[in-house]
């Protein structure tokens, strides 16, 4: 928020550019305050952003409203006491924070995951990937003004948290995914209702593409909106679908397969700028959309196959035995790039733990791309960044 | 019976019974626009003025209906209350430092002589309305008098090149403050 | 209680017309000028429609009305558009800081 | 029983007698006693009550359907709990919002704060004096009703940038600027949408224009040329604009905004704004519905008749204007309808778009369609069969979509509706 003392160019949403000197001013600049309380900031984000008229000329994010001190505390617990807290994380895909850990620890543990459990987590992560993006896709609709696209995103999003409730007995912070496996075996029963919710689910996709994608009005909005250029995503550390929108096909899946990736047919969904610029809101958005598509895909595959046996090693449900080292490991979640750094010293549980999270990096390079937006654009680039703040204040 | 049009009925053409409200009405509308008129005067915050300017003008607009001119009063809330007073807000807003603070206007130092130049206005107005014999017609227009198409029709014949001629000075007004607005219009 | 007459509505005009005069003398404020040129120009046409019901009995008068509102919105616009200008130039509107034709 | 037998026939007189007539059967010869100075005053009174009603019982009623029409088309039941399917909710929801403490924000400039939906109401009721419901049922038929409309209409922004102001707060404020420049932008296709109906009417008032539109459904001013329909969806989309009603409701924004000019209004005050909104709704339907669509007119030639020749016959007097009645009410409603369907399915556009679609997409049209309707009616004045069965040719495949989408809409809403989850 420096004062600014030379011309800056501003860019102008219809196109063109403005020089802004200081003193130069038709109109008076207003400090906003968006948020921390307020209803389109995905939690408690707070955006400072400097205004003339309703041009964001400077913005600055302020987190920290929801810290609570994840790192710290871990360091006092025991391995499989971990996973609670993760939860908390992200708090629409604790699935994935569960899974990035397990998988941490069962780098530097060594621990034998059985082959069932591999897929249960591939299974049960593709279900919340989509729970995920259903959530953001809707609170997008929101965010421009399309209320009925967000009851239908949760509409399906309540059938996925059934599912998870069935397994696990939770709602929204499962616990369900631990080092060593799952803590639960799907049944057959639980198998076929997540099959039943694939094929219902994959007509619904249209459905939010009628309704919102394809919308005129919401094209207008979105597309060539919060423009994020390749290299500019690449230098803030920008993963997931936000570096995808810019048109980079990076997706740990592909790229470094954990679990049990590497025997799935999927694609990676790249923006190609078609309804605006490359790397504008609405192929972030978009980006969301189509992922649904493929974790449909996954799902069935993984349902096709899904071998018998056992889900954990019984013994590993009390604690994990870890050496000495440390490792570091990193998963493809709804949002980015989740990696995990784990340090032990043998002890019972983890000597420090550190959390990569892609909210935290994606959110860094919203000042950037805001500029020379109107505040109602400030509200649609926060949305498609898709930040939660439980993971970016941990 | 149409309510609203019963105030220029009434004006036009009083009945004996209804007459006793005219002044009612009269005083009313010129109370208004006149308390509100001297309130800007007094008043230091120019936002308050603005809306106390909308007030009086809408008492003038009150006042047009009673002098069976309802199309000048309609054209009068529609021109004044939704247009010039937004622009009048519009440049308050803009031309406000501090946009949310109540802004205190300093008054020049010329509130006596400003005062003492109202009242002899006031009065040298008064003194000439009152000693002049005005030819008051007893025949105003009747209440029925399609007074818009006879509006329309003069404007069409007696005051056409005015007419016309208002359509450009709008035009040029127009373009005229667009520039004058323009970022960087000081500048040239 | 007593008729109204054309009297009085020249009265309120004129009372009208001197309290416009008296604020655009006593306010320093560009925009609250304004506002009294306003109601110098309302004065005026109040009179005009007036004596076009009470004198001539024909909507001549109101057709000088509908130009003097005409008028005023077209002021309005340029005295706002100027008022901007001196906004920007003088950093404030107040009238009377603004002396100086060029710098 | 004779006492009962006039009150009857009273009540049923309330579709036959206008205000002033109905009062004067309701009082008969005790009339005599009143004088009429003071007659006067009280029906100005009892227009206002009946405003006053109407705005509250169709408000009461909209709100209620708006959450209905907005549940069922995002797949749940909505109010379910007080009455029949929640339609008690919205009373209860007011008695909640009239116990509601009335919070104004400090620094705020209270007087201002207090006056401002005072004058948003005031922008909207004095419009339902010009709105007909039938021949009989109107307050008052004044001779410049389109243009008295577009007057008093102005009045509503003066309370929201008020409101904006009054409130000392940021959002409030953007809410008020934007409500002030989308407001006046989109008088403009309204007012040249009216002047094409004025041109067509050769009159401003409402009841003439619905007289000129009579007979059968080709004399809708809809039908009247190929350029009308342009002009109809010109003005419907000025309209939603000018209720601050979705895709236009940048003013109050939640998501962008927080709750635009009305942020810090609480309790009484902000269901005023409600109400306000609401009534507004209605009037520019039926303004709508009485411009283009032929007011009361049913559209069928013979029954029209039928129902006109009444001489001699207060039955079918009465019958006539319960039709009337009927009709129009159902015409605004389907208007309402549609303004609640657009609400619930488009996102909103944004301040600069909103100017876009004003200036550049709107304006050009409509001027182009005015300009074309005076030449086709300065050529064929009265009108032309053959460019009313073009017209309808030509436009009845977006009609038919439309009515398409709604009935696919309908059927959904009744036949396909699943709870959530299964």
């Amino acid at each position: 928020m420096g004062e600014a003392t030379n011309v800056t160019e501003v860019p102008l949403p219809q196109g063109g550019t403005v020089a802004v000197k200081p003193g130069d001013f038709r109109t008076e600049e207003m400090l906003l305050n968006i948020g921390p309380q307020h209803p389109s900031t995905h939690g408690v984000l707070r955006v400072v952003v400097r205004t003339d008229g309703e041009i964001i000329l400077d913005s600055q994010v302020h987190i920290g409203y929801l810290h609570r001190c994840f790192e710290k505390v871990v360091e006092n617990v025991t391995w499989t006491q971990v996973t609670p807290y993760t939860d908390r994380m992200d708090y629409l895909a604790s699935m994935y924070n569960n899974l990035g850990y397990s998988l941490a620890v069962e780098k530097l543990g060594d621990v034998e995951v059985p082959e069932r459990a591999s897929y249960i987590r591939i299974i049960i992560g593709e279900l919340q990937r989509i729970a995920s993006h259903l959530m953001s896709v809707g609170t997008y609709g929101l965010d421009v003004g399309a209320i009925t696209a967000f009851l239908y995103c949760f509409r399906d999003r309540e059938i996925t948290l059934r599912i998870f409730e069935e397994v696990c007995g939770q709602r929204l912070n499962y616990n369900y995914i631990r080092p060593g496996g799952v803590s639960g075996d799907l049944t057959d029963e639980m198998l076929k209702k997540i099959d039943d919710f694939i094929d219902y689910f994959l007509p619904k996709i249209d459905e939010i593409d009628n309704l919102l994608s394809m919308n005129g009005i919401f094209i207008y909005r979105t597309a060539g909106v919060g423009i994020l250029p390749l290299d500019l995503a690449l230098d803030y550390g920008c993963t997931g679908p936000v570096l995808r929108g810019s048109g980079l096909a990076r997706d740990l899946r592909k790229d470094e397969p954990y679990g049990l990736y590497e025997q799935f047919d999927f694609d990676v969904i790249t923006g190609k700028g078609e309804k605006g610029q490359l790397g504008d809101c609405w192929d972030r958005y978009m980006i969301r959309v189509r992922e649904m598509r493929e974790s449909c895909k996954i799902i069935k595959q993984a349902l096709a196959k899904i071998p018998e046996g056992k889900f954990i090693e019984p013994k590993l449900l009390k604690n994990v035995k870890v050496k000495k080292g440390e490792s570091y490991l990193k998963v493809e979640n709804p949002r980015g790039e989740l990696g995990y750094y784990i340090v032990s010293d043998g002890k019972k549980g983890p000597y420090r733990c550190s959390v990569r999270a892609p909210s935290f990096c994606n959110i860094a390079v919203l000042p950037e791309i805001s500029r020379g937006c109107m505040v109602a654009d400030m509200v649609v680039i926060i949305g498609s960044i898709d930040i939660v703040m439980g993971e970016v204040d941990r | 019976m149409n309510i609203l049009n019963t105030l220029s009925i009434l004006a036009a053409a009083p009945s004996e019974a209804t007459a006793i409200w005219l002044p009612v009405f009269f005083w009313t509308f010129a109370l208004v626009s006149v308390l509100s008129s001297l309130a800007v005067l007094v008043v230091k915050d120019i936002v308050r003025c603005a809306f106390l300017i909308m007030s009086s003008l809408s008492g003038l607009a009150g006042l047009y209906l009673l002098l069976g001119a309802e199309f000048l009063a309609f054209t009068q809330i529609m021109v004044y209350v939704g247009g010039i007073l937004i622009l009048i807000l519009f440049g308050v807003m803009l031309t406000n430092r501090e946009p949310l603070l109540i802004k205190r206007m300093k008054a020049t130092g010329l509130v006596a002589p400003g005062v003492l130049a109202g009242l002899i206005l006031f009065t040298a107005i008064g003194y000439s309305v009152c000693t002049v014999d005005w030819k008051v017609t007893d025949q105003p227009l009747p209440a029925d008098a399609d007074t818009p198409a006879r509006i329309g029709n003069a404007l069409m014949s007696d005051f056409i090149l005015p007419f016309e001629m208002a359509s450009v000075l709008l035009l040029v007004a127009l373009v005229g403050a667009a520039m004058a607005a323009r970022r960087g219009g000081a500048e040239g | 209680m007593m008729t109204i007459g054309l009297t009085h509505y020249l009265l309120l005009g004129g009372l009208l017309f001197s309290i416009g005069m008296a604020i655009i003398i006593i306010k320093r404020n560009g925009v609250a000028v304004l506002m009294g040129l306003e109601l110098l120009l309302n004065a005026a046409a109040l009179n005009f429609i007036a004596f076009s019901h009470y004198t001539v009995g024909d909507v001549r008068g109101q057709v000088v009305a509908i130009f003097i509102i005409m008028l005023a919105a077209a002021e309005a616009a340029v005295a706002l558009a100027i008022v901007l200008n001196i906004f920007q130039h003088f950093k404030g509107i107040e009238v009377d800081e603004v002396s100086t034709l060029r710098d | 029983m004779i006492f009962g037998g006039t009150m009857l026939s009273n009540g049923l007189v309330f579709a036959r007698y206008s205000l002033a007539e109905w009062i004067q059967g309701l009082l008969g010869d005790r009339l005599e006693m009143i004088p009429e100075w003071i007659l006067f005053p009280l029906l100005m009174l009892a227009g206002c009550l009946v405003i006053i009603g109407f705005i509250t019982v169709f408000a009461l009623f909209a709100i209620w359907m708006e959450r209905k029409v907005s549940a069922h088309m995002q797949c749940r039941l909505g109010p379910m709990e007080v009455g029949f399917h929640g339609a008690l909710q919205t009373i209860a929801d007011g008695v909640k919002l009239l116990g509601k403490e009335d919070i104004v924000p400090r620094h705020a400039d209270k007087l201002l704060h207090y006056l401002a939906p005072i004058i948003v109401f005031a922008g909207v009721f004095p419009l339902f004096v010009v709105v007909p419901f039938s021949e009989k049922i109107l307050i008052s038929d004044i001779n410049l009703g389109l243009f008295f409309v577009a007057a008093v209409g102005a009045v509503e922004v003066v309370g929201v940038i008020m409101a904006g102001w009054a409130s000392n707060n940021k959002w409030s404020l953007f809410g008020a600027m934007r409500a002030a420049t989308q407001l006046v932008s989109y008088e403009i296709p309204l007012g040249l949408a009216f002047l094409t109906i004025i041109l067509l009417a050769g009159s401003f008032s409402m009841v003439d224009i619905i007289h000129q539109q009579e007979g059968w459904l080709s004399n809708w001013f809809l039908f009247h040329n190929p350029f009308m329909p342009i002009i109809f969806l010109s003005f419907f989309t000025a309209s939603l604009a000018e209720c601050k009603r979705a895709p236009f409701d940048l003013p109050e924004a939640e998501s962008e905004l927080v709750s635009g000019f009305h942020t810090e209004y609480s309790g009484m005050k902000f269901s005023i704004f409600f109400l306000a909104e609401y009534a507004a709704m209605y009037v520019v339907c039926a303004i709508a519905a009485v411009m283009f669509l032929g007011g009361w007119s049913t559209g069928i030639k013979p029954l029209e008749a039928w129902l006109a020749d009444s001489a001699g016959n207060p039955m079918r007097e009465v019958l006539s204007n319960t039709v009337h009645l009927v009709v129009i009410v159902t015409k605004s409603m389907f208007l309402v309808f549609v303004q609640m369907w657009l609400r619930w399915t488009l996102p909103r556009i944004r301040l600069d778009q909103i100017m876009h679609v004003c200036l550049k997409v709107l304006l050009p049209w409509t001027m182009v369609a005015m300009v074309a309707t005076s030449a086709i009616e300065l050529c064929w004045p009265g009108g032309n069969m053959v460019l009313t069965a073009l017209t309808i040719v030509i436009w009845s495949i977006p009609l038919l979509w439309t009515l398409k989408a709604i009935l696919d809409m309908t059927v959904g809403i009744f036949l396909k509706f699943v709870p959530s989850g299964r």
